[in-house]
């Protein structure tokens, strides 16, 4: 079971409240999961709380899943941060500005467990 | 501290009448004196023509406009570039350069003084900033009031008092050195897209007219002792048939005295303000009838505004003429409104000799330098960089001293300008001595700033002193301008304080320069009214809070405040 | 005739801006004086002897009569034949970018792939790009109100977004497909797509924008003009952008 | 004691009205702000001491200042393409001697505007930008716009202080002053509190502009049935809704600068609100993220004549967004080192373009560990600015202000390593040439 989608990041509150403490299970809670609406979610037989994967092109993240109906059907969206990074587009268009916003993706339904920010740095490493 | 001695110097110092005289200049502690002791540096200057530094009275070259200009002008920052030395920062730009070559430039040309034509005292301390990056040069500022509600609510009120209090609050808030009114009551209008269309036309929602901001203005200036007079930027800017607003914005100011030795009125970039016509179909200049004008009357100074072909930035505080000219000749369009303030347009323009409005305005501005009999009535300017950049004052200056200069220019522009000026029947060409009268003496006497050392090399006053490579009693400026453009162009030595900050041409040292501004104390209840006027627009209006509006000293490091008393 | 060979010495990695790279740079120069011209490799200053093996063959007075020829990969050589007026560049292998900007003459062929700013501002000349060429194909500098003025581009494989941006004249031909808004603010070049595009033309004033491929968006902002033959095949004609009242015309399939 | 007049440094609005107890040099309440703001001002978990490793895998070993700030300086100074990135929350003060570091090491300045609102700086250089101070848009604006923007998650007071619910000298009503539109890809939070909320396909509201475009200039006949799925009707009314404006005024953010089209989106919202002038006074203007981002830009114009990403590799400025940008550096694996201050590369570019980072030695400068920290080689805390130090920050709309101290801390300024850097590298560069 999958989701076809269209993946946005962007700002929230709470991750900006935790910019500064980026270490802590705040950030993780702000900015390490994935927003769609209910039906979507329904689709992917998946509760909020539940992890999900997130697959672009240019990667996939492991995130708990939050429902949020202002969301259209088959819009998703990830808090700006580490998490959204491991799959936005890294091409600049000729200029300088990464893909944040509008890229296709995949979502799935996971037993795997969220990376921390530690973890996704590490693999960066 | 150190002693210079400039020897066999042709000086003009018309301050000091001095004219082409060979003389020595001693120079101790940063200031001109009479002797100096036998181990002073020596200068020999050869007979080469000595003039006091340059002082350039009305320009852009600091704060959001100026900076807006260069953010939207990466074609103009690619131009102009020098690499970084061990002495300089690197140099870009042509129209809006970067605050390096903003100071470098004016030291290469011999100038060493430049005011800061507008500044929007809520935006102030951007100004500053930048004038403080600047190397080199001394700086000041005018500070905008022509579209204020502070001013214009004083005004409609008939409170004088209150006005000036707030005249003077305003220049301390921004460090300025002056007034300055921009298209008066426009401004206010055009925050709802609207102009004010001549001097009698009411202010959108104030209720008051350009006339009465202007008179004021112009009154409130004298009563508090300026040392410039109020400087205006006319209404109706660049619409042919406003010769007509401008005289009669001259009017206004006619019977007003000036408390000091100086006029009672400057008005800038008159070029842009002297058009005939009643549409651009039958435009013309109508420089002549001003010209006429300032021939009869003696209240009042102008400037230029000289345009020069090619690129360049218009930036304003009248805002609705950026609008006219981006959507007419399809430019880039930066619009920068002040809360309750003022307004701003900054638009490129390109101005080319083949279109004729733009070759009769070129004419222009030297028509009413050539027309006007007196030189030290009309400043040379550009307007930088609305006319065109300042680092062309030496094309300018080549321009009013020959009229061979002017055919060979005048031969380049469309015939269609040519039944429309007065520039083909002049002959008048200036001389060494009205040169540096418009350059930098007449400038240094506008603005008020004699007193203060600038523009001449008498004792006591700055040892600001450009030496050129011109000889003057071997080079007929009238044929060898192009010889004369060259030496105007890069100066063989820029002493600035007493410190040779360039040598032919390139920089050879950095100092900081200074800030000029002005402290009026205003003595009487007006001030109260003033106080609880600004403080409930604070309250209701402002974006800001009072308490981190102003201007704060870290701002102004290097600064020169005159006090002065309202009366 | 003055044959020059460059050989890449190593695989740069940090960008070499090598704008010394010319027919007119290298015209009359033996293989030492070229040498000694100043490439930058980053803040480096890098003579062209320390990059490249240089040979040199025959003699040249002028640009016109110098031939480079670049066997290896300049993937990171930035600005080969900026401003040249005369003469051939080859390049084996792929190019960085602001390969023939202000191109006035003469002809580059790239052998591999373009990246950005393929003849940014060129005035006149021919750049051949076999492979793909990345963003901005012919277009301008950034605030420039125009970009390729004149000569031809053509590009074998596909183009990126932004191909013809600013236009003031000239040829681009994309045989495969172009990316977003080719021949945004054409003001008189014209834009040959044989493939599939997205968005073409938008604020176009003069000039013309052939797309033999499929349109994915249209921009709303043409007047449909009825159906036109070129070269046989029928298009659909538009005029616009008709927001600038544009006379540019768009055929689309 | 009570510090009034408090400057507010999170974001873009850089509120200038809070009011912060300080009691035994420590913040104990603080008035006014939002919850962003005052979990800023409140401060989290700091770096104590300069740390460095070798390995970026290995445990940070704390060292001392001189010691770290000697090494940056070494890394920078042998560098041949050294990236310095970050900047947006600091002072101008210490970005003036970025920008003075990033020549004497001939390397690239890039602040985050990059990956933020770079692309509206583009969108300037093609159309300019009618724009002005958020006071005249509170005292005037009857139809306030905000297009692909959040204020109530990424600038919460922005709707209460400047555009929406306040009351202005024109606007005296209020919220009753105004008609609000959003424009965006989902209903959020700032669409549910508008009059008229019009949904745009992702990527296409490039289209929609231009339909909009179209249609103020009487060429309705023109735009399809459904233009970025919003039928023709709708974008008509919207229009005249426009037209209709004494002062309309559009806010915009990140969802015109990073969706499909990037810096175009913003030359053509430009184009837009220059056209509807002909109509009424409309305005433009980018809801900036960073409190000081704006600052850098206006400082790095002034002091090199271009806005950001800025490469300094041939001794003066050269700009190119698309190929000066960091991403476009980190994605060609150009870049030998990294400094990183006050702006967190690690949290917020591509997990690719951080991984290229990972391959050369990155300095982080920065008072909290960060997501670039755990890619750095040296660490250097520094002071919070506007918090523990004075300074000038730039507010979106321009208007420069002047960032109040708070309390006292040991710890150096930004601008004190920033001079101690420059004059090492200047030491080690005298020496070698």
């Amino acid at each position: 079971m999958d989701l076809k989608a269209t993946f946005i990041s962007g700002r929230t509150v709470d991750q900006g409240c935790n910019l500064e403490n980026k270490t802590s299970k705040a950030y993780f809670d702000a900015a390490g999961y994935c927003e769609m609406n209910s039906a979507d979610a329904g689709k992917l037989c998946v509760e909020p709380g539940n992890n999900v994967k997130v697959t672009t092109d240019f990667g996939s993240v492991v995130v708990p899943l939050k429902i949020c109906e202002g969301n259209p059907d088959g819009l998703i969206f990830i808090p700006m941060g580490p998490w959204a990074n491991a799959v936005v587009d890294p091409n600049t268009c000729g200029c300088g500005m990464p893909g944040f916003k509008g890229i296709p993706a995949v979502v799935t339904p996971t037993g795997e467990t969220a990376p921390t920010m530690q973890q996704l740095m590490a693999r960066l490493k | 501290m150190s002693e210079m001695l400039i020897k066999n110097a042709t000086v003009y110092d018309p301050i000091n009448g001095v004219n082409g005289d060979l003389m020595d200049i001693a120079v101790k502690d940063g200031k001109i004196v009479d002797s100096v002791g036998n181990s002073a540096q020596t200068i020999d200057a050869g007979g080469r023509l000595v003039y006091p530094g340059g002082v350039d009275a009305h320009t852009h070259i600091a704060g959001s406009k100026v900076n807006v200009g260069r953010i939207m002008r990466p074609e103009d920052s690619r131009t102009g570039i020098k690499p970084r030395t061990a002495i300089t920062r690197p140099y870009t730009g042509y129209t809006v350069p970067n605050v390096y070559a903003m100071g470098y430039r004016y030291a290469e040309m011999g100038y060493t003084t430049a005011f800061e034509a507008a500044i929007p005292i809520m935006k102030a301390r951007h100004t500053h900033e930048e004038l403080e990056e600047i190397p080199i040069i001394d700086k000041g500022g005018l500070t905008l009031f022509g579209s204020n509600w502070m001013v214009m609510d004083a005004i409609r009120e008939d409170d004088q008092d209150r006005l000036a209090a707030y005249v003077a609050w305003g220049l301390l808030a921004s460090r300025g050195w002056g007034v300055k009114v921009v298209n008066p009551g426009g401004g206010e209008a055009w925050g709802f897209g609207k102009n004010v269309s001549g001097l009698d036309d009411p202010v959108p929602n104030f209720e008051v007219t350009p006339r009465q901001i202007i008179r004021n203005l112009a009154e409130v200036n004298e009563k508090m002792n300026l040392p410039h007079s109020i400087h205006l930027h006319c209404n109706n800017l660049g619409v042919p048939g406003n010769y007509e607003t401008t005289l009669a914005s001259f009017d206004i100011c006619k019977d007003i005295k000036s408390r000091r030795d100086r006029q009672s009125l400057h008005v800038t970039h008159v070029m842009f303000n002297s058009l005939g016509g009643n549409h651009w179909g039958d435009f013309v200049s109508k420089t002549d009838v001003i010209a006429d004008y300032l021939n009869k009357n003696d209240f009042l100074t102008i400037d230029m505004g000289q345009m020069i072909f090619g690129s360049a930035t218009t930036m304003t505080a009248d805002g609705p003429v950026q609008y006219r000219n981006s959507t007419t000749f399809k430019a880039r369009w930066g619009n920068g409104d002040v809360e309750l303030e003022d307004v701003s347009g900054v638009t490129p323009l390109y101005y080319s000799p083949q279109v004729y409005f733009y070759g009769v305005m070129w004419a222009m501005g030297l028509e009413l330098a050539l027309l006007t009999k007196d030189p030290w009535k009309v400043l040379l300017t550009t307007d930088h960089p609305n006319g065109g950049p300042y680092e062309n004052y030496p094309e300018a200056m080549t321009l009013l001293m020959s009229k061979k200069k002017r055919e060979e220019a005048i031969a380049k522009i469309t015939e269609k300008a040519y039944d429309r000026w007065h520039i083909t029947g002049i002959e008048r060409e200036l001389d060494w001595y009205d040169i540096a009268i418009k350059t930098r003496a007449a400038h240094a006497k506008v603005l008020g700033l004699v007193e203060q050392g600038k523009g001449h090399l008498g004792t006591g006053a700055d040892a600001d002193i450009a030496i050129y490579d011109i000889k003057p009693d071997e080079t007929d400026a009238t044929i060898e301008y192009d010889k004369v453009k060259a030496g105007f162009r890069r100066s063989a030595y820029t002493i600035k304080g007493g410190e040779v900050v360039a040598r032919d041409g390139t920089i050879t040292a950095t100092p900081k320069g200074r800030t000029f501004w002005v402290r009026t104390t205003v003595d009487n209840d007006g001030y109260g009214r003033m106080m609880d006027d600004l403080k409930f627009k604070f309250r209701n209006y402002y974006s800001v809070n009072m308490g981190n509006y102003m201007v704060q000293n870290e701002y102004v490091e290097h600064p020169v405040v005159l006090e002065t008393e309202y009366q | 005739m003055q044959t020059v060979t460059l050989v890449p010495k190593e695989q740069f990695k940090i960008s070499v801006e090598g704008e010394v790279i010319t027919p007119d740079y290298f015209a009359g120069k033996s293989g030492s004086e070229i040498g000694a011209l100043i490439a930058y490799e980053g803040n480096m200053p890098r003579p062209l002897s320390e990059l490249f093996e240089i040979k040199v063959n025959g003699s040249a007075e002028t640009a016109d009569d110098v031939k480079i020829e670049i066997n290896g990969n300049v993937a990171r050589v930035k600005r080969i034949g900026e401003g040249m007026t005369g003469g051939r560049i080859m390049i084996e292998g792929d190019v960085d970018m602001r390969c023939g900007a202000k191109m006035k003459g003469g002809i580059i062929t790239i052998k591999g792939n373009a990246d950005s700013w393929v003849g940014q501002e060129m005035t006149g000349g021919e750049i051949n790009v076999q492979g793909n060429a990345a963003f901005y194909v012919g277009s301008g500098y950034r605030g420039e109100s125009c970009g390729m003025r004149g000569g031809k581009i053509t590009v074998f494989g596909n183009a990126n977004d932004f191909a013809g941006e600013h236009m003031c004249g000239g040829e681009i031909v994309i045989k495969g497909n172009a990316g977003i808004m080719p021949g945004l603010s054409n003001k008189g070049g014209r834009i040959v797509i044989e493939g599939n595009t997205t968005m073409p033309g938008s604020e176009m004033t003069k000039g013309t924008i052939i797309v033999k491929g499929e349109v994915e968006n249209m921009m709303p902002v043409y007047q449909r003009e009825g159906i036109e033959a070129i070269d046989g095949v029928e298009f659909t004609k538009y005029v616009g952008d008709v927001i600038v009242s544009g006379k540019g015309e768009l055929f689309v399939k | 004691m009570i510090i009034k007049d408090v400057l507010c440094p999170f974001c873009g609005c850089l509120c200038d009205d809070l009011a912060v107890k300080v009691e035994n040099n420590k913040v104990v309440d603080i008035m006014h702000a939002c919850k962003i703001g005052e979990s800023k001002i409140r401060g989290h978990d700091r770096i104590k001491a300069p740390m460095m490793r070798d390995n970026k895998n290995s445990e940070f070993r704390e060292v001392s200042y001189d010691e770290a700030i000697n090494e940056s300086a070494r890394i920078l100074a042998n560098s041949r393409r050294p990236l310095l990135y970050g900047w947006a929350s600091g002072l101008c003060e210490m970005m003036k001697k970025g920008v003075l570091l990033t020549e004497e090491v001939g390397g690239i300045i890039d602040n985050t505007a990059s990956v933020c609102h770079g692309p509206s700086a583009l969108g300037v250089h093609e159309k300019g930008l009618p724009t002005g101070t958020l006071g005249q848009f509170a005292n005037r604006a009857d139809v306030v716009v905000f297009w692909g923007c959040n204020p109530v998650h990424a600038h919460p007071r922005h709707m209460g202080r400047y555009s929406v619910f306040n009351k202005g000298f024109f606007t005296n009503k209020g919220r009753r002053s105004r008609k609000v539109v959003v424009f965006d890809v989902r209903k959020t939070d700032t669409a549910n509190l508008a009059d008229e909320y019009v949904q745009v396909n992702p990527g296409e509201d490039y289209m929609v502009l231009s339909a909009l475009r179209a249609i103020v200039a009487g060429r309705v006949d023109v735009v399809p049935d459904t233009v970025g799925g919003i039928s023709r009707e709708k974008l008509v009314e919207v229009a005249e809704t426009l037209k209709g404006a004494k002062f309309g005024i559009v806010y915009f953010g990140m969802g015109l600068t990073q969706s499909r089209g990037k810096y175009k989106n913003i030359d053509n919202a430009v184009s837009l609100v220059t056209e509807l002038n002909a109509h009424g006074k409309h305005s433009i203007i980018p809801m900036r993220g960073h409190y000081n981002v704006t600052g850098f830009g206006n400082v790095c114009a002034w002091e090199t004549g271009f806005v950001n990403a800025v490469d300094m590799s041939r001794g003066y400025p050269y700009y190119n967004p698309g190929e000066t940008c960091s991403n476009d550096l980190l994605m060609r694996e150009e870049i030998d080192a990294a400094f990183i201050i006050a702006g967190d590369a690690g949290a917020h570019f591509p997990a690719q373009s951080i991984a290229r980072m990972g391959k050369v030695p990155v300095i982080n400068i920065d008072p909290f560990h960060s997501a670039t920290t755990e890619m750095a080689n040296i660490v250097i805390p520094t002071k919070v600015s506007g918090v523990e130090l004075e300074g000038t920050a730039y507010r979106m709309d321009g208007v420069s202000l002047r960032m109040r101290k708070l309390v006292d801390v040991d710890f150096p300024s930004d601008e004190e390593v920033l001079d101690k850097i420059i004059a090492k590298v200047r030491e080690i560069k005298g020496a070698s040439s």
